[in-house]
């Protein structure tokens, strides 16, 4: 008996959180975590508007969304090796050669 | 064969054909082919306009246009290929054509590396110039008048003579360029507003009053219109970018720089499209063509750079122009038009001399010169009758066109005309004086601190060649006025305010003439202003009509 | 054939062209050239340009249709883009031939990256199926992450790279919020039936907040200002020819999201959105130009200029339905065909190591490479708007559309906009026309034959930058004709009474 | 009678100008000076054949020729038209006539200059543009002339053009000028808004047909009247005149005495229905005329330079004719516009010859008793003083003595005040006259033989003389006729060529006045008779007839002056010849007045020309160009710039910084979009 | 019951999410994350997603997240340093993100009635289970980004290799 937007306001702020922590994160691992956790945050939003819908479509999305998630993981943590290698630092703070 | 209805195309191919040829012959150290492909592209042209004056026909109506061409072009939004010239634009044509060859033989020894970009770039300067001169659709206009800002920057940009050329180039086309963009919204609107490009159409619409019912977005319209115009001329207040542009541009690109475009283009599409608001600015305009003159002229009397002291008489000639064509006097128009003639050939042989003492002395400051009268009798002689034709000595091109000017700004119905008229007057004392001032310096006197170098060089036969037309030129135009100005007076009787003929035989009061906006009238508003002018009633209450 | 199989062909040719060069890459033996692998992505290109022919053909003789439970949809529209984003692939890869020298061994998967790239892109445009559209534009980013990090050695490449990757990531997001909140108002993510379902909704305001979190995530696809910050960075870091691709095909890929969406999705709410499209034009076109104003690395400075191009575009969208699709298809396919070729005509002139960056680097290139800086001449003169070129036409044309509907000052702002562009584009034209200066890298240029590819490509850019500009009728007809049609896909959803979903099949 | 000669009158010297300046240079002298007397000499002879053919009763006032359109745009035309009058007629006949003669002076004074050809070529083309300027049917074609004889005077000022001074008196000549064509033009530019047409005959008949006087008529004469003061070199623009003096001496002669400079009396005589018209512009008219009368007569006393006296004189004499026009005597201004070009012609080629007889001398206080080397010159130039001092029966005498009666007369309060500015005038005529008479023939020689001490190169000549003149406290001003200094022997008398002009000239300057002998006098005024169809002669009969009594008593007033002015002279530089120079140290404030001209030319630096340099250069070039014009553009351009870089600090590099604006961003697309709704 | 999970795993959620925020060793930041991840799955089962709630525990939670803590064990992060890198992230963004979820929360709050409430287990219509109403939808009309999926796949596998193979 919680309101539908109770579970969107919730995944707002799981969302503004990420957002956060994209902002004030300086490890560049911590960083993509925290994409991740805005994704999260729209999982639940879907599944909450697919509750509302009674709809499966909206899981779905979810379940798409967990692939392209671990796609990007797997994307996104090679590029950072990638970064590693050649700049021996994970901090985005000095990742900042091309500026102006 | 009938050429009558392609001839324009020829001559606007004419060039283009040239450029792409010129492109593709390979450039060796040392050699001319760039040179004489370039010199017989462009005496082929001026030939191919020689056709125009020839079959021009004096007698056709008023307004129309001659040797058009309409070919579709854009389905939708509705634009032609559309070509014609008139009274106005035949012998700006035929101008741009001698001009070329001239150019080409300013440049023949001046020119010596990368003549091909020199040659092709000029051509399709070329190119845009008949464009512009040419186009009635406004779009195609559009086109050739933003193409010809490319061609004379890049020759600025890489032919220019100091390290400041690639500033000139870029402060001459965002001064060009800013102003046009803005015209091109103009434009557009205007094209919502009408759904046509066509001139001749949008000229019938301006006449009817049915452009736009918005009198406001209509000013707005004309103002982005005159003002991309007027920094080409360029009108006083915004001639920022012509002196760094003269400095550094080329002999045979400076010639075409200022004047002719930008009064064209005034002359054809603001005062054809925009007729009204024409005549209610004309006072702000004829205010800042004398005041141009005198500006113009002065700031030229202190310059010792010859190229800048060029550069502000050019200003000065040009607002003698401004001043002529916004009188809307037909001798005013006529004068303007048959000026912006004058001044190119002079402008033309002014910079084709300092060229050519560029060529023998590498500076252009005026103190480095002195006393080459006696080594230079032919140059000093060019000099001499161009200074003169530029000062409007009687007789000489000049002087037609300056006289017919400032005697249809007395005309014009401004207030205090007389006022303007005298202030633009005063630029001949002026121009005397500046003229007279450089020949002293650079041929009176003393050899100057060069007189080592100076030798026995005068002028060339290649230079006698490009001088020599353009000299008889200054004669016979200055005596044969009539046989220009017969084409230029159908273009400027139409344009010019019919209210303001001369009735035999009556005399008018300075101090009775009162100002009245002659635009916009309706034939009772004409009724209240013959009233006005037989002094029946009070300019107060023509005000109130005005207002109304 | 199989409506499916015809809506996907060119689709299905790339993705097997680029399996099948993934699988030869690792046959051929390390060391050798890895060209004919790039023959073949070209060949696969073609295939799939002649492919998109035929979807024309079948468009002009039987009319719209959509596949795969309408999911994707084929007209004139996403043909339009199919076309386009094959034909700069195709340019980009001949141009990208001989760029990857032998040290370079993976340039097998390049090729492959860049036609699954494509893939992606095309689905975008084709796609009425927002979650599909979803799928596309991941394709398409993942694939775009990469090839800007392609580069492994330099280490402004995994800066790029990462730069991208993560920002493009975080928009991402936004976006996939956006696509939630339409599914969470309408009940639905396909494109039609949002459109219908925005009739009924009970919650409109949650279909708004999904209008801006759509503009927001696009708006990083097309790099519109504020959302731009990535752009010059990525693009300075990633190799030329790949910022050819990526300044072009995906921003005309999210551009046809975006039309579709907004006029297509969400045309009741236009009154809350054009505002919004409104400001983004003008800051883009603000900031695009300010920045480049000053900038001296060459590809930060097209980089700005293509965040004020985005901004251009953008302004085509404040016409009516028609005259906004048709303006802002023009444009797009205007500014890939000079884009592509200025940044291709870039790579040839400074090669793989890219030795020549800044302006004053580019100081007298003319002189040792006539025809590359002409080439370049040319199309910087199209990206100023100079009358003739495919530039001027597509702004000529995407104004009229603005003004058209009313939108004169937005249109004056611009235009003017473009004045001040134009400096910076005449600072390197200028430069390329100057003498050099003793120091300049042009001075010591290699006197580097252009390869016939490279030059086809070039010179097609060009000939396409210049058909645009003097003979748009044949484009122009396509685009005035390409205005997608709203196609109900799904019935309109009741509250929640029947089974939603599939309750129509593909014709 | 052949109307269609006319053309041929301005036209034939025009061919001669065109032959000699553009082949002259290869051409021998001899050639040369034929082609340029030759086409001189044939208009002279069609004058003559039309004076003929005019003087019978039985031939029409006037005759006219017109060409197709000069100038033609709707609602406005003119022609090339010409139309010769009575007063054109004489015009015509003196600029012919001395024209004529100066040339062959000329051949002989100019017979070793570089530029030989140079010379004739500008001097047919100043015989033309006269020509044309006399000939004349509209004010259009007069003001051509009028430009032309300017353009032909600033190339003949500026003949040694190596010399600074003489393209500075060129120069200053041509402006000057300029400033009263601005006038004209003003003029012209009314003239054709009142009238619609350039031409004499319909706007002088407009005016009569029309009872109104002052307006804008008087507008119309004044700004005429400034054109005059122009040309006519009369207060304020006469500054050019003496400056002029640079050039040639023949030049002096024919442009700067006798001819050009009376075209500004010629067109106020010609324009005189207008002026009758303007009361107001007729005064101010007669008032510069007294006042250029007086005070260039002063200056004229004390200056040392032979050209320089003879120049004041002239501006003096104009100033008198300019006065004679002013008080409606045009005729009386024609008259003397006559008379004085005959003597001023001969004093201007005596002073000539006395300069070539010196190697190039003109200072008279290194001259003197010369009255026995050069005997010709000495008895031509002597006439030409008696003429211009009013010495009867000289030719002077008449002619001023008219002008003066006439002032007497003048129907205007002012009128016996000009007189008696007019009769002191002639008394300083008289007196500065007679003191370059006795200073330069009588007394001691003060010069030094020269002998052939000048270096035969003739740049090297040129250079000593100027580095002389430096260094000379003696000479001002010095004249250096280089050609002279080559062949220089010692003081010897000219040779034929140039004395039988002089001897013409000065038979002229005897009898020339006896054309007008006035009534009073026992003649018949035949000159005035002769112009009367041009001016109206009526009134003039009617005015003859009544007040004729005053004229002998004015006439010996004037006579008593000249006498006077002789004594003075006399005393001061033949019997006491210190006398000058104690006074001048006596009134040495006074003397240095007069001695640098007034200050006039440093006052118009320090008033006109400097003030507008400064503005031009730092108003105009400073503030306005460099700070309005290209200020605004460079602020605007700054602006721009101070944006951009704004824009590329918030392009940090920093990825944080970029999700910041893409957070902040998203925040304002939400809320905008869902805020703003129209 | 549904009350009850939604405020622990609410507050577990938001808890982890803030120990993500305010750890400083990336290990406990993707153990956090783990947290979040976990009690998001239960929320999914309290509303019908039985299988997304699982999918999240083995995919998420047990794939991705063991990615992450893989990557940062070989590359040895340690705890992050105190840069001061970036002023406008705190100036811009954090209001901006603030920004972003007031309006978020405005919006969902005021459509509080419209949106509804939840049921424990959720009710799909006329569906035989979650699952198979869930495979149905996927092969049929979401078949194509289905298949879609496998290029995206392809491309991340192979970029990848490309970014991680070591060269050069």
């Amino acid at each position: 008996m919680v309101p539908i937007a109770y579970y969107l306001v919730l995944a707002a702020i799981l969302f503004c959180i990420g957002i956060a922590a994209f902002l004030i994160k300086r490890n560049v691992i911590t960083i993509f975590m925290s994409i991740e956790l805005m994704l999260n945050a729209v999982n639940l939003t879907f599944v909450a508007f697919a509750h509302m819908w009674h709809q499966v479509s909206g899981q779905i999305f979810v379940f798409f969304v967990m692939v392209v998630a671990a796609a990007e993981a797997a994307v996104g943590l090679a590029i950072i090796i990638a970064l590693f290698r050649t700049r021996q630092t994970l901090n985005v703070d000095s990742v900042n050669l091309m500026k102006n | 064969m009938n050429f009558d209805h392609i001839i324009l195309t020829i001559i606007l191919l004419a060039p283009l054909v040239g450029a792409l040829i010129l492109a593709v012959i390979p450039e060796r150290e040392g050699a001319k082919t760039h040179h004489i492909g370039a010199l017989v592209v462009t005496l082929f042209t001026f030939l191919c306009t020689l056709h125009l004056a020839a079959h021009f026909n004096y007698a056709s109506a008023p307004g129309t246009f001659q040797f058009e061409q309409t070919v579709p072009w854009i389905a939708s939004p509705h634009i032609n290929y559309h070509v014609g010239v008139d009274g106005l634009s035949m012998w700006l044509v035929i101008l741009a054509g001698i001009l070329a060859p001239i150019g080409v033989l300013a440049s023949w020894n001046a020119i010596k590396v990368r003549t091909k970009l020199f040659f092709v770039l000029f051509l399709l300067q070329q190119v845009a110039m008949l464009g512009i001169f040419m186009a009635l659709d406004l779009f195609l206009y559009y086109g050739f008048w933003e193409l010809s800002i490319v061609p004379m920057a890049l020759l600025i940009a890489t032919f220019g003579r100091t390290e400041n050329r690639r500033r000139a180039a870029i402060k001459f086309f965002l001064y060009t360029f800013i102003p046009s963009a803005i015209l091109l919204a103009a434009m557009i609107w205007l094209y919502t507003k009408t759904g046509t490009f066509d001139l001749p159409m949008l000229q019938q619409l301006a006449a009817s009053h049915s452009i736009s019912d918005s009198s406001a977005a209509l000013w707005l319209c004309s103002l982005a219109f005159l003002v991309a115009f007027a920094v080409k001329v360029p009108v006083f207040p915004l001639h920022g970018w012509l002196s760094d542009a003269v400095q550094e541009t080329p002999t045979a690109a400076v010639m075409v720089l200022a004047g002719k475009l930008g009064l064209y283009s005034i002359l054809r599409f603001y005062f054809g499209i925009f007729p009204e608001q024409a005549r209610h600015i004309a006072p702000l305009l004829i205010a800042l063509g004398a005041i141009g003159i005198a500006y113009g002229a002065l700031v030229a009397l202190v310059q010792t750079d010859l190229k800048k002291l060029a550069a502000f008489s050019t200003l000065s000639h040009v607002s003698f122009i401004v001043l002529g064509i916004f009188s809307f006097t037909v001798a005013g128009l006529d004068g303007g038009v048959y000026q912006i003639l004058n001044e190119s050939l002079i402008g033309a042989a002014l910079f084709v001399l300092l060229g050519l003492l560029y060529e023998r002395y590498g500076t252009y400051d005026m103190r480095d010169y002195g006393g080459l009268a006696g080594k230079h009798p032919w140059m000093v002689t060019m000099f001499v009758v161009t200074s003169l034709a530029a000062v409007g000595l009687p007789m000489l091109s000049g002087f037609v066109g300056e006289f017919l000017i400032l005697s249809g700004s007395l005309q014009a119905y401004i207030p205090h005309p007389m006022v303007w008229t005298a202030i633009g007057t005063t630029g001949v004392i002026f121009s005397a004086a500046y003229m007279l001032s450089m020949i002293q310096k650079l041929f009176y006197g003393d050899l100057g601190l060069r007189s080592e170098e100076v030798v026995g060089w005068d002028l060339k036969p290649r230079e006698h060649l490009e001088l020599w037309p353009l000299a008889v030129l200054f004669l016979v135009m200055g005596v044969f006025s009539p046989f220009w100005m017969k084409s230029i007076d159908m273009y400027g009787t139409l344009t010019a305010d019919k209210l303001i003929h001369f009735e035999p035989g009556s005399i008018k009061h300075i101090e009775t003439e009162t100002y009245t906006p002659t635009a916009n009238l309706t034939s009772q508003q004409l009724d209240v202003v013959s009233d006005l002018q037989s002094g029946k009633i009070a300019p107060a209450s023509v005000a109130s009509k005005e207002v109304r | 054939m199989s409506t499916n199989l015809l809506a996907l062909l060119p689709e299905i040719i790339l993705t097997i062209t680029g399996v099948l060069v993934m699988v030869l890459e690792p046959v051929i033996a390390p060391g050798k050239s890895r060209k004919p692998l790039g023959w073949l992505a070209i060949l696969g290109t073609a295939a799939s340009i002649a492919a998109t022919c035929y979807q024309k053909h079948v468009l002009n003789t039987s009319g719209v249709f959509t596949a795969f439970y309408s999911t994707v949809q084929i007209d004139a529209f996403s043909v339009f883009f199919h076309l386009l984003i094959a034909c700069v692939v195709l340019v980009t890869l001949l141009a990208s031939l001989d760029y990857f020298a032998s040290p370079i061994t993976h340039a097998g998967e390049y090729f492959a990256l860049v036609l699954f790239g494509a893939t992606g892109m095309m689905f975008m445009t084709c796609s009425v199926e927002l979650l599909m559209v979803f799928i596309g534009l991941e394709i398409s980013s993942i694939s775009t992450y990469i090839l800007a990090g392609f580069r492994k050695g330099q280490a402004t490449a995994s800066e790029s790279s990462l730069k991208y990757f993560l920002l493009g990531s975080f928009a991402t997001a936004f976006f996939l919020y956006g696509i939630a909140l339409c599914f969470g108002a309408t009940g639905s993510t396909s494109i039609g039936a949002i459109a219908s379902g925005l009739n009924t909704t009970a919650t409109p305001t949650l279909a708004i907040l999904a209008v801006a979190m759509v503009l927001i995530g696009l708006g990083f696809k097309v790099s519109a200002a504020p959302f731009h910050v990535w752009t010059p960075d990525v693009y300075q870091g990633a190799p030329s020819p790949v910022v050819a691709l990526m300044s072009t095909a995906p921003k005309a890929a999210a551009f046809a999201v975006l039309l579709r969406f907004l006029f297509n999705g969400t045309p009741q709410l236009r009154g809350h959105w054009i505002l919004m499209v409104e400001i983004l034009a003008i800051l883009s076109m603000t900031i695009g130009n300010l920045g480049a104003l000053l900038q001296k690395d060459v590809k930060r400075l097209l980089a700005y200029s293509s965040i004020a191009h985005a901004g251009y575009l953008l302004v085509a969208f404040t016409g009516v339905h028609k005259d906004a699709v048709s303006g802002a298809l023009f444009y797009t396919a205007a500014y890939a065909a000079m884009n592509v070729g200025a940044l291709l005509v870039i790579t040839q002139i400074s090669g793989f190591d890219e030795k020549l960056r800044s302006i004053d680097d580019f100081t007298g290139v003319a002189l040792k490479r006539p025809y590359l800086a002409a080439l370049l001449g040319f199309f910087l003169l199209s990206l100023i708007g100079i009358p003739f070129t495919g530039g001027f036409f597509g702004k000529f044309y995407a104004f009229s559309g603005a003004i058209h509907n009313g939108y004169v000052g937005l249109a004056i702002f611009g235009l003017a906009n473009s004045g001040v562009a134009c400096y910076y584009y005449l600072r390197l034209l200028a430069a390329l026309y100057s003498r050099p200066l003793g120091d300049s890298s042009a001075a010591v240029l290699p006197a580097r034959t252009l390869s016939v590819p490279a030059a086809v490509a070039v010179t097609a850019a060009a000939l396409a930058t210049l058909a645009l500009g003097v003979a748009p009728n044949s484009v122009l007809h396509l685009v005035q004709h390409s205005a997608p049609e709203t196609l109900p896909a799904y019935v309109v959803v009741p509250a929640a009474a029947t089974v939603p979903v599939a309750t129509t099949t593909a014709p | 009678m052949n109307t269609n000669l006319l053309w041929l009158i301005p036209t034939l010297p025009f061919a001669g100008f065109l032959l000699n300046g553009t082949l002259g240079r290869r051409l021998p002298r001899a050639a040369v000076t034929a082609i340029a007397l030759l086409f001189t000499v044939l208009p002279a002879l069609i004058v003559a054949q039309l004076w003929m053919y005019m003087k019978s009763a039985s031939a029409p006032l006037s005759l006219s020729v017109a060409s197709k359109p000069w100038i033609a745009v709707t609602g406005f035309q003119v022609n090339f038209a010409f139309t010769v009058d009575h007063l054109t007629l004489i015009i015509l006949a003196v600029v012919t006539g001395v024209g004529f003669l100066i040339h062959i002076y000329s051949a002989g004074y100019m017979a070793h200059e570089e530029g030989y050809w140079r010379f004739f070529a500008y001097l047919n083309l100043f015989m033309f543009f006269m020509l044309v300027l006399v000939l004349s049917s509209s004010f259009l074609l007069l003001f051509v002339g009028w430009e032309g004889v300017g353009l032909a005077s600033y190339l003949l000022i500026g003949f040694y053009f190596k010399r600074d001074s003489a393209a500075n008196a060129g120069k200053k000549a041509f402006v000057v000028n300029r400033i009263g064509d601005f006038g004209f033009l003003l003029a012209m530019f009314l003239i054709i808004q009142h009238f619609g047409s350039l031409n004499f005959t319909d706007v002088f008949a407009k005016i009569s047909a029309t009872p109104m006087t002052g307006g804008f008529l008087t507008a119309i004469a004044l700004l005429l009247v400034v054109g005059a003061t122009g040309k006519s070199a009369q207060i304020p623009l006469y500054i050019w005149l003496p400056d002029a003096m640079e050039g040639p001496t023949p030049v002096s002669a024919l442009i700067h005495a006798a001819t050009m400079v009376t075209a500004g009396i010629y067109m106020v005589a010609r324009c005189h229905t207008l002026f009758d018209r303007s009361p107001y512009a007729l005064g101010v008219v007669a008032i510069i005329g007294a006042a250029t009368a007086l005070m260039p007569a002063t200056i004229g006393m004390v200056q040392h330079d032979i050209k320089r006296v003879l120049a004041y004189s002239t501006v003096s004499q104009l100033g008198y004719m300019f006065m004679a026009c002013g008080v409606g005597a045009y005729g009386a201004g024609i008259f003397h516009l006559m008379t004085h070009a005959f003597f001023k012609a001969l004093l201007f080629l005596s002073a000539g010859s006395v300069i070539h007889a010196l190697s190039g001398e003109q200072d008279m206080r290194v001259m003197g008793g010369l009255r026995k080397r050069i005997p010709i010159t000495f008895w031509c130039m002597t006439m030409g003083v008696f003429a211009i001092a009013g010495i009867p029966p000289f030719a002077g005498f008449f002619s001023k003595d008219e002008i003066l009666y006439q002032t007497y007369l003048w129907d205007n309060p002012l009128s016996k005040l000009l007189w008696a500015v007019g009769l002191f005038t002639a008394f300083l005529t008289s007196f500065y006259m007679f003191r370059l008479w006795f200073k330069t023939f009588f007394g001691a020689p003060r010069f030094e033989e020269h002998g052939p001490t000048h270096a035969p190169d003739l740049h090297a000549a040129h250079g000593a003389a100027v580095h002389a003149s430096k260094s000379s406290t003696l000479t001002l001003e010095a004249e250096h006729d280089s050609g002279q200094a080559a062949h220089a022997h010692g003081v010897h008398e000219s040779p034929l060529v140039m004395t039988l002009p002089l001897m013409i000239l000065a038979v002229l300057s005897i009898i020339g006045g006896w054309v007008g002998v006035p009534l009073a006098f026992g003649g018949h005024n035949e000159f005035e008779h002769f112009l009367g169809p041009v001016f109206n002669p009526t009134e003039h009969v009617a005015e003859h007839v009544v007040t004729r009594s005053a004229e002998p008593v004015l006439a010996a007033m004037s006579v008593l002056t000249a006498a006077l002015g002789f004594f003075v002279a006399y005393f001061f530089y033949y019997k006491k010849p210190g006398t000058g120079a104690a006074l001048a140290k006596k009134f040495a404030p006074v003397y240095s007045l007069l001695d640098h001209k007034y200050w006039v030319d440093e006052i118009y630096g320090l008033v006109i020309v400097a003030p507008l340099l400064m503005v031009s250069r730092f108003v105009l070039g400073g503030l306005v160009e460099a700070g309005l014009v290209q200020g605004t553009g460079a602020t605007l351009a700054g602006t721009t710039r101070g944006a951009g870089s704004l824009v590329r600090r918030m392009q940090s590099g920093n990825i944080r910084s970029y999700a910041g604006w893409l957070a902040l961003g998203a925040a304002a697309v939400i809320a905008v979009v869902l805020f703003a709704h129209y | 019951m549904q009350t009850a999970l939604f405020i622990i795993f609410g507050i577990a959620a938001i808890a982890g999410a803030l120990n993500l925020l305010f750890q400083h060793h990336p290990i406990n930041s993707a153990l956090s994350l783990v947290v979040v991840m976990m009690s998001l799955a239960v929320l999914y089962w309290s509303l019908g997603a039985e299988f997304l709630a699982a999918a999240q525990v083995i995919v998420y939670a047990g794939a991705v997240m063991v990615l992450f803590v893989f990557v940062v064990m070989l590359l040895n992060a340690g705890v992050e340093e105190h840069t001061s890198g970036s002023k406008i992230a705190y100036i811009a963004g954090i209001p901006g993100a603030a920004a972003v979820f007031a309006l978020l929360a405005f919006v969902f709050l005021k459509n509080k009635a419209a949106l509804g409430t939840t049921q424990l287990g959720g009710d799909l219509n006329n569906v035989v289970s979650n699952l198979t109403e869930i495979s149905h939808t996927l092969f049929t009309s979401l078949l194509l980004p289905f298949e879609a999926t496998s290029i995206l796949i392809l491309v991340a596998i192979l970029g990848a290799v490309v970014l991680a193979r070591k060269e050069l």
